[in-house]
């Protein structure tokens, strides 16, 4: 007759459905930074450290509002909404998630770049194979170096092949 | 749907010639069909807004929102404009939504109150006058309603030289009414009987109420600045269905409605559907809970804990339908994000089958509790002529006799296409408010069920580009307390420039006061639960702590830090 | 009668049992009240044993005094020990532990002393929750004490007997009599403050009233006594229940069998009068406190009938 | 073992000289306000002393009564004498400690001297009225101490509501209660011959006119309905220290004098029994509901006054009705005048200690109007515990003395057998909740709560105060766990009044045996000597219980929780007195309206009588020179009808309309105002002498 579950020894499956605690897959991740983008309350972070050459995506699942936006931008599916929902911890650093990627060093400077070297690949992987030496040498130059180096029209036109997978901002 | 628009075209028209009788009118603009902000001198602005509600005055005449915008981005100078947003509510057939505007300097930031007369003004004028200094001249009380009590005179915080992350704070000051021969029962803001912080004020000779005092938005976090400041359009629904832990979704629908209007996007037929399928699954889970509560507030656990067994299958519905068991995260500017699939269709018709059945055997049960009909009998009296002052919506308006409703008079979403009762009650008290709502849920059901019959195919999202800048545009809702009205006007970079949510407790929690006096603290919790306030959807909350010295819902730790950094670069 | 009181060690056994029941069982029987209604609501509910886990947990905790006032942490201890003795005074079995003459008038003194003690605390705390509780406590025991005065008018002229050991044994089956038990079990009811008459410690109107400011071990002990008083109440309407027994089981073999059989036909009465109880309990809604004493005052006027009806002998 | 008349004799005229000393020590110290106060006190309590140990004296050895001379006045001792004697005389002593430092509050008045004298002529008259055995040395003493207490109530004689709570007392007191008595002594002294009332009791006279005027006579000076209405204006306004007395000793003499009149010198009657309980019931219910609703401290006292005095009676008309009937039922009976005379010596007690509590918040604060106290149990801790005993003990709370005299007064009507008291004890019990309600309203108003703005400065008042009060609350703990101390005394006065000659008899009564000592209880009986240990085992459980959890309570920082509400203070969340109750008062709002209608309808006859009469005034001023002295108060006929008057109020606003022309007319001949009261009662006592001797009433 009850309707009630002798909760927490008997529990009740979230439906497929469900959009529950986000969870990324560092392998997947690339860094991009979409989903930090995306996000309305600012659950998901990117942090450079220039110095030692670590991109950090911080995912702060107290934070979320499990409105999925990352899931729906995330290029790699790297990031998914679990079924997860149960998450009371009495430390809040539980419930922060952290994939730490190495920084693309410019082929130039050799100075990090404000980008991964996931990045790098991806990129690498979604242009066509006949042109991907050459965009490996253009690719991983830090922003001053692809300046001055390159000059306008060449940086111009890698704004325009690789800003989007890139994720460089104004 | 074309007829209906062109009658609601020559109804604006007829308004507009009518108010050009009584005052001067410097400009019109039109928004859409049925729509349009009139221009008046400031001096002009009271007789304006009482000339509409008197030319009016068989046509359920409502002020809707009332927007004070920082016009500054806009036109230049230290401006401000003032809009009452005024409505007809006949049922559909004058579909019309006038804003009065005029324009105030900021070296003389007055305008004319029309509180003593449209008491339902009340509260707008004085929320002007907080946030943006625009003082209201005649106002019958003119004492803080929204800023904290430790924030400074003279700082407004919705003026755009204001940053958002500013909190200044001072000694605590609040003058409260002072009632002879009295005691005080500080009703509130942590009160078992009040889901949300509000401190009503109850002046009682032994358990007689003789007045009643109101100080609340203690969740006033500041959310329309922050939508201004710092995000972009198509983050603010997200927000926007925040504002509210129950009727979330009205919310969202409501400004993407406002932007759609603004921007001049038609959204797909299919996505219409869809959202008029779940604005009524939230009225049916937000009504169950509401009777609920109403039973638990009178001790009567048992009818409590059965409606709620039944309010859950809703909320297991809409877990299957959008992934949340709160109907969120459905809307965009343009549309849905998740398309009803076939087997969510059976899912929802079993739901609304069982609900139906299942509900009905509760009703007959409540209704046959004499203790439970006898403690909302006749209490908490709202009359019909008060309830139009005040300008209550939604059910507490229908339970005084006020027949309106905004899928009916103002038809959005796909409500025009479907046919729907509106249930009125004429006595005013809290039984009648119960009634409407307990039939309201029935149409609901009904209105689902049609919903699914006639749901065309389709796309169910718009493809949305850039937004014009300084465009506007009005969303109106029927929310399960009533009507919500959202205002936006868009800026440059895809952001809104003003946005401004009202939801229907806004307009039915002032009357609050004269459903009180008279009646005994016993009745005070069920009296008001029985406008069913909420108080964060009244006083807009978001989740950054922006008051000084309230409890840390989020701790100040690194990330936050980072994340308000992060924000002010992209600002 | 005098010479059936136990004494000596008999005695002191008996006082020491009954005892441990009185303090043991009504946390029990609100468990099981809980358990009941949450099977009304198709809930699973909480363990039998949560009200005593919920007492215990109290009992641990310190408590903060709004107030300086000595009657603040004063009221708890005295509404418990009145409640405590106010038991002894019925009978388990054949006997109460405890007995005097006119009994009867302690007993119901010390009942109120539960009420008493949280209409004072109630009343000395600056706040209007408190007091408007102890306010409404207050006028239900005024409309309320002439109700249970009427009943034991008619149950002591009945029996000639002001004991409740006098009473439960030498009650006369009468037409009067079987009119007043029903008022017994309304006023046990309405004393025992179940729903609908729970106005004076309404959770969600005034906030527990009288109890608003107790924590911890004071409202551990205050939350006891009122249940041990709820257990006096059922227990003393279950003996009067059940007076044609106490001769009958009386005279059956030994004492102590007579004591047992008497003793399991009361927790019978009582068992089925609280499963009753709450089941009324849990299917009304909260009265205001006025009905709750116009009612009451219908029912005294019908005791005050009844009255006369035994006067005449009926 | 008989008391050695001698002995007796020797204490009670120490005791009387004692106070004719205070009387003239006082007087002579005129001119100095404390001394003269001091003095007094120190003589008056001495003499009280002495007056206590009379009843101790004669404990267990007045069988048959002593008579004994007081400088040549026949008195007579006897139990019933003996419970009396205590009563006044412990109240007397009580209110001496108390009183120096308490008149302080007076000083604005000067005339400190006077109280000296008033005070122990007031109780040395109560006392003499209990002692004598000659109906004229009662009736002299009854008028004395009449006119003491009326001196003592305008104390404050530059208020005028005070000198018309005095004005209305006078009269009351002499048109309802000394008349109908002089009357009653003259007709039994004429009728046969003698005014000892031992002669007269042996000569068995039985006259229904005679039990009707001793009736009214002590019934109005008792104050029980419908004579009530001069105690709840009286009893304030006097100084506390004096209401104790009038409260708690003074109405106690007219029970005293009804008893001895009624049931000693004429055999008791059972129709005189029914009236008396039916007395009692109407007085406890109208007493005690008035006194609900009043916001006033001494005035809300005063009116339970009235209320525990519907009790006293109740309990003595039980009795009355029992001891008739012989056998067993006398025994009853006897079990039933205890119960009342238990409860007269109780009131005394708590009543007496709540008047000075009273006062004690009157002399700190100024006021006793309960609407503006509140929180004075931190700045009066000891008064503040004083009070809350006496308080509980009027409330009938185990295990004080209220308790068991109510509890004995209950059993006495529900085991009667009779439906009538089972309903009039159903209506005691009722009305003990409304007094408890009553009295929790009382205490916490003054003491709960916090501290009400503007009486931050009180302090706890002196020790002698708080010695005064402390005594008697200290005495209502004793008597209730201890009552054994004090009822064989009351089942030998009511053995006198059921006629038996040994005070044993009595004491075998089964109705009293769980109140006596152990070794008075048959063998057989022991185990009903249970509320002794049941006191203690419930004073232990609680003390038990308080030392357990004492330690765990901390003082919260932030007191009492406002529903979150807390960082600005919010004025007026406690409770008012006047908002207490409200609905049920609501539900009986009937009972006060009919005082209201009752008052409109004889406010309109009173007005069409005044004017006739200004017409009668006006003319006569037309024909003579008269003048102003009749007309100047014609406007006072004018006035309208207040909304809100009381039942009493409408039995009394005629009579005292008519005085308070007859007052006003005076005072147009410039008397001053104490030279006036002075004259109308010497006017009154003429007339009094006059009536006496016109009904052949000789002085010798």
């Amino acid at each position: 007759m009850s309707v009630t579950l002798k909760y927490p020894f008997e529990r009740r499956e979230a439906p497929e459905e469900y959009r529950g605690a986000p969870v990324i897959d560092g392998d997947r991740c690339i860094g991009c930074g979409a989903c930090s983008r995306a996000c309305p309350p600012d659950a998901i972070l990117v942090l450079d450290d220039m110095r030692e050459g670590f991109r950090r995506v911080v995912l702060d699942v107290s934070r979320c509002i499990r409105c999925a936006r990352c899931e729906e931008v995330c290029p790699t599916g790297a990031l998914r909404l679990s079924r997860e929902f149960e998450l009371a911890t009495p430390r809040k650093e539980d419930l922060v998630q952290v994939v730490k990627l190495r920084l693309a060093r410019c082929v130039v400077c050799g100075n990090y770049c404000d980008f991964t070297v996931r990045q790098v690949e991806k990129a690498l992987e979604i242009v066509p194979e006949d042109v991907r030496e050459a965009a490996r040498e253009r690719i991983s130059l830090c922003r001053a170096c692809r300046r001055r180096l390159l000059g306008e029209d060449l940086a111009n036109l890698s704004t325009g092949l690789w800003g989007g997978i890139l994720g460089q901002e104004g | 749907m074309g007829a209906v628009k062109s009658k609601a075209g020559e109804v604006l028209e007829e308004v507009i010639r009518r108010l050009r009788y009584s005052v001067p009118v410097k400009g019109v603009k039109a928004l859409g069909e049925g729509r349009a902000v009139v221009v008046v001198d400031r001096r002009f602005l009271r007789d304006a807004v009482l000339a509409f509600f008197k030319a009016f005055d068989g046509r359920e005449p409502q002020l809707s929102s009332m927007v004070g915008i920082d016009e500054s981005g806009r036109l230049g100078g230290d401006v401000y404009s003032i809009t009452y947003w005024l409505s007809l509510n006949d049922g559909g057939s004058s579909d019309v939504l006038l804003g009065i505007r005029a324009y105030v300097r900021g070296d003389d930031p007055t305008f004319p109150s029309v509180a003593d007369v449209i008491y339902g003004s009340n509260w707008y004028e004085r929320e002007v006058r907080d946030l943006l200094g625009l003082k209201p001249v005649g106002h019958p009380d003119p004492r803080r309603l929204i800023l904290p009590d430790d924030w400074p005179e003279g700082v407004y915080p919705l003026r755009k030289d204001f940053p958002y992350y500013e909190s200044p704070s001072t000694e605590p000051k609040y003058e409260f009414k002072v009632v002879r021969d009295a005691n005080v029962v500080p009703f509130g803001p942590y009160h078992v009987a009040l889901d949300e912080p509000a401190h009503f004020r109850l002046y009682v000779r032994g358990e007689e109420i003789v007045e009643v005092d109101y100080r609340g938005f203690y969740s006033h976090r500041g959310i329309e600045k922050i939508a201004e400041s710092r995000l972009t359009y198509n983050q603010v629904p997200f927000i926007a269905e925040r504002i509210c832990g129950i009727c979330g979704f009205t919310h969202s629908t409501a400004y993407c409605q406002a932007v759609e209007a603004a921007a001049g996007i038609e959204v797909p037929e299919r996505a219409e559907f869809i959202r008029t399928i779940l604005l009524e699954i939230e009225r049916i889970h937000s009504h169950l809970l509401w009777v609920g509560v109403a039973c638990h507030l009178l001790g009567f656990d048992l009818g409590f804990m059965h409606v709620w067994r039944v309010r859950e299958h809703v909320m297991w519905l809409a877990e299957r339908l959008t992934g949340n068991r709160k109907t969120y995260g459905m809307n965009l500017i343009g549309g849905v994000r998740r398309d009803l699939l076939k087997y969510r269709v059976e899912a929802i018709l079993k739901t609304v089958e069982r609900v139906r059945r299942e509900f009905k055997e509760l009703v007959d049960m409540l209704t046959n509790t004499r203790s439970f009909v006898r403690r909302c009998e006749g209490v908490g009296v709202l009359t019909n002529a008060l309830a139009r002052k005040w300008c209550v919506v939604g059910p507490v308006a229908r339970a005084s006799g006020r027949k309106i409703d905004v899928r009916a008079d103002h038809p959005y979403a796909a409500y025009g296409r479907l046919s729907f009762k509106v249930p009125v009650r004429s006595e005013g008290d809290v039984l009648a408010r119960a009634l409407v709502r307990i039939e309201e849920v029935f149409e609901s059901l009904n209105i689902i069920e049609e919903a699914l019959d006639t749901i065309p195919g389709g796309e169910i999202m718009a493809d949305v580009r850039d937004l014009p800048e300084y465009s506007e545009g009005v969303g109106c809702t029927e929310a399960p307390r009533g009507e919500n009205v959202h205002y936006v006007m868009t800026g440059p970079g895809n952001r809104v420039y003003r946005w401004r949510a009202r939801a229907s407790t806004y307009n039915n929690l002032p009357a609050a006061r004269d459903m009180l006096v008279g009646y005994e603290v016993a009745d005070a919790p069920l009296i008001v639960a029985s406008i069913d306030p909420c108080y964060s959807c009244t006083e807009r909350v978001i989740i950054v702590d922006v008051r000084r010295g309230s409890a840390k819902v989020l701790s100040r730790g690194e990330f936050e830090r980072l994340s308000i950094r992060k924000s002010r670069r992209c600002a | 009668m005098s010479g059936a009181v136990p004494q000596g060690v008999a005695g002191f056994v008996r006082l020491a049992l009954s005892l441990a029941f009185i303090l043991a069982v009504p946390p029990l029987m609100d468990g099981y009240s809980r358990r009941l209604k949450a099977a009304m609501q198709y809930r699973v509910g909480p363990p039998l044993l949560q009200t005593w886990y919920d007492l215990t947990s109290l009992f641990r905790m310190g408590s903060n005094a709004p107030t300086k006032a000595l009657s603040f942490t004063l009221a708890p201890c005295v509404a418990l020990a009145s409640a405590v003795l106010a038991a002894t005074l019925l009978p388990y079995g054949q006997l109460p532990p405890i007995t005097f003459s006119w009994d009867v008038f302690v007993l119901i003194y010390c009942l109120s002393m539960v009420s008493v003690s949280m209409i004072l605390a109630g009343f000395s705390v600056r706040n209007p929750y408190a007091n408007i509780g102890a306010n409404r406590e207050m006028m239900l025991v005024l409309t309320g004490e002439p109700v249970l005065g009427v009943v034991l008018a008619v149950l002591a002229l009945n029996s000639s007997s002001l004991s409740t050991l006098g009473i439960t044994h030498y009650l006369r089956l009468r037409p009067s009599l079987l009119l007043i038990l029903p008022i017994l079990l309304y006023v046990a009811y309405v004393e025992s403050a179940f729903i609908p008459l729970d106005i004076a410690e309404a959770e969600t109107e005034i906030l527990e009233g009288p109890l608003v400011e107790y924590g911890g071990v004071l409202l551990g002990l205050f939350k006891y006594s009122l249940m041990i008083k709820r257990f006096a109440l059922l227990w003393l309407a279950s003996s009067v229940l059940i007076f044609p027994l106490y001769g009958l089981l009386g005279s059956v073999g030994p004492a102590l069998a007579s004591d047992l059989l008497t003793f399991a036909a009361q927790f019978l009465t009582y068992f089925t009068l609280h499963t009753l109880y709450t089941v009324v309990e849990a299917s009304n809604a909260r009265w205001k406190v006025r009905d709750a004493m116009k009612l009451n005052v219908k029912v005294f006027v019908a005791g005050i009938l009844i009255l006369i009806l035994t006067a005449t002998g009926w | 073992m008989a008391a050695d008349p001698h002995v007796l004799q020797a204490v009670v005229e120490a005791a009387f000289a004692a106070y004719v000393a205070a009387a003239v020590a006082s007087a002579s110290l005129k001119g100095r306000f404390t001394a003269s106060l001091k003095v007094s006190s120190a003589l008056t309590a001495a003499g009280s002393a002495l007056l206590v140990s009379v009843p101790a004296l004669a404990l267990g050895s007045l069988g048959s009564g002593l008579t004994v001379a007081l400088f040549g006045l026949k008195i007579y001792v006897d139990y019933l004498t003996a419970v009396f004697l205590t009563i006044v005389a412990l109240l007397g002593f009580a209110t001496s400690i108390y009183t120096p430092a308490y008149m302080r509050h007076y000083r604005r008045l000067g005339y400190g001297w006077l109280y000296g004298v008033l005070h122990p002529a007031f109780i040395a008259s109560m006392a003499l009225v209990i002692l004598a055995e000659d109906l004229l040395t009662f009736i002299v003493a009854w008028e004395i101490m009449t006119f003491t207490s009326y001196l003592l109530i305008v104390w404050e004689r530059d208020r005028a509501e005070v000198r018309a709570a005095g004005l209305k007392y006078f009269i009351t007191m002499h048109v309802l209660s000394t008349l109908p008595l002089i009357i009653a002594v003259a007709y039994a002294g004429s009728a046969y011959g003698t005014y000892d009332i031992l002669k007269l009791a042996a000569a068995g006279i039985a006259n229904p006119a005679l039990y009707a005027l001793f009736l009214v006579g002590f019934a109005a000076k008792a104050g029980v309905v419908p004579f009530h209405f001069w105690l709840p204006e009286a009893h304030p306004a006097a100084p506390s220290n004096a209401s104790a007395l009038l409260s708690g000793a003074m109405i106690k003499v007219a029970v005293y004098g009804l008893l001895r009149m009624t049931c000693f010198m004429m055999p008791c009657n059972q129709v005189f029994g029914y009236v008396i309980a039916t007395v009692g019931t109407i007085t406890l219910a109208i007493g005690t509901l008035y006194a609900l609703r009043q916001t006033d401290g001494k005035r809300l006292l005063a009116y339970h006054s009235v209320g525990q005095m519907g009790y006293i009676w109740l309990g003595l008309g039980v009795g009355i009705i029992f001891i008739p009937m012989g056998g067993a039922f006398r025994a009853f009976g006897i079990a039933a005048l205890v119960a009342g005379l238990f409860h007269a010596v109780n009131h005394a007690l708590f009543k007496g200690s709540l008047f000075l509590g009273a006062g004690s918040v009157l002399f700190r604060t100024g006021t006793k109007d309960l609407n503006v106290l509140g929180g004075l149990a931190r700045l009066m801790p000891a008064t503040s515990v004083f009070t809350a005993i006496a308080a509980l003990s009027i409330a009938g709370v185990p295990p004080l003395n209220g308790f068991l005299s109510k509890w004995l007064i209950y059993q006495v009507t529900f085991l009667s057998g009779n439906a009538y008291l089972a309903f009039c004890g159903v209506m005691a019990l009722f009305i003990s909740a409304a007094t408890l309600a009553s009295f929790a309203k009382f205490y916490t108003s003054i003491f709960g709560g916090e501290v009400r703005r503007g009486l931050e400065g009180v302090r706890e008042v002196p020790k002698s105060m708080l010695a005064g009060q402390g005594m008697l609350s200290a005495l209502c703990i004793v008597f209730g766990v201890a009552p054994f101390t004090v009822i064989p005394v009351l089942a030998g006065a009511g053995g006198v009044l059921a006629g038996l000659k040994a005070a044993q008899a009595p004491i075998t009564s089964n109705y009293l045996a769980v109140l006596l000592r152990p070794e008075w209880v048959p063998q057989q009986l022991r185990s009903y000597y249970m509320p002794a240990v049941f006191a203690t085992a419930l004073s232990l459980g609680v003390l038990g219980l308080y030392w357990g959890v004492r330690s765990r309570v901390r003082a919260s920082p932030s007191g009492a929780w406002l529903c979150g509400y807390g960082y600005m203070r919010v004025e007026g969340v406690k409770m008012v007195a006047r908002n207490y109750y409200r609905a049920f008062e609501e539900g009986i709002e009937g009972l006060y309206h009919a005082g209201a209608s009752a008052s409109v309808k004889l406010g309109s006859l009173a007005t069409s009588v005044a004017r006739a009469y200004v017409r009668f005034a006006e003319a006569v001023s037309r024909v003579g020179r008269v003048g102003r002295v009749f007309t100047a108060f014609a406007d006072y006929y004018v006035r309208r009808v207040r909304s809100d008057y009381y039942l009493d109020e409408a039995l009394w606003r005629p009579l005292q309309r008519l005085v308070t022309n007859l007052y006003r007319v005076l005072r147009g001949k410039s008397f001053n105002t104490i030279a006036y009261c002075l004259a109308v009662a010497v006017a009154l006592l003429a007339a009094l002498v006059i009536i006496a001797e016109v009904m052949g009433v000789g002085w010798g």
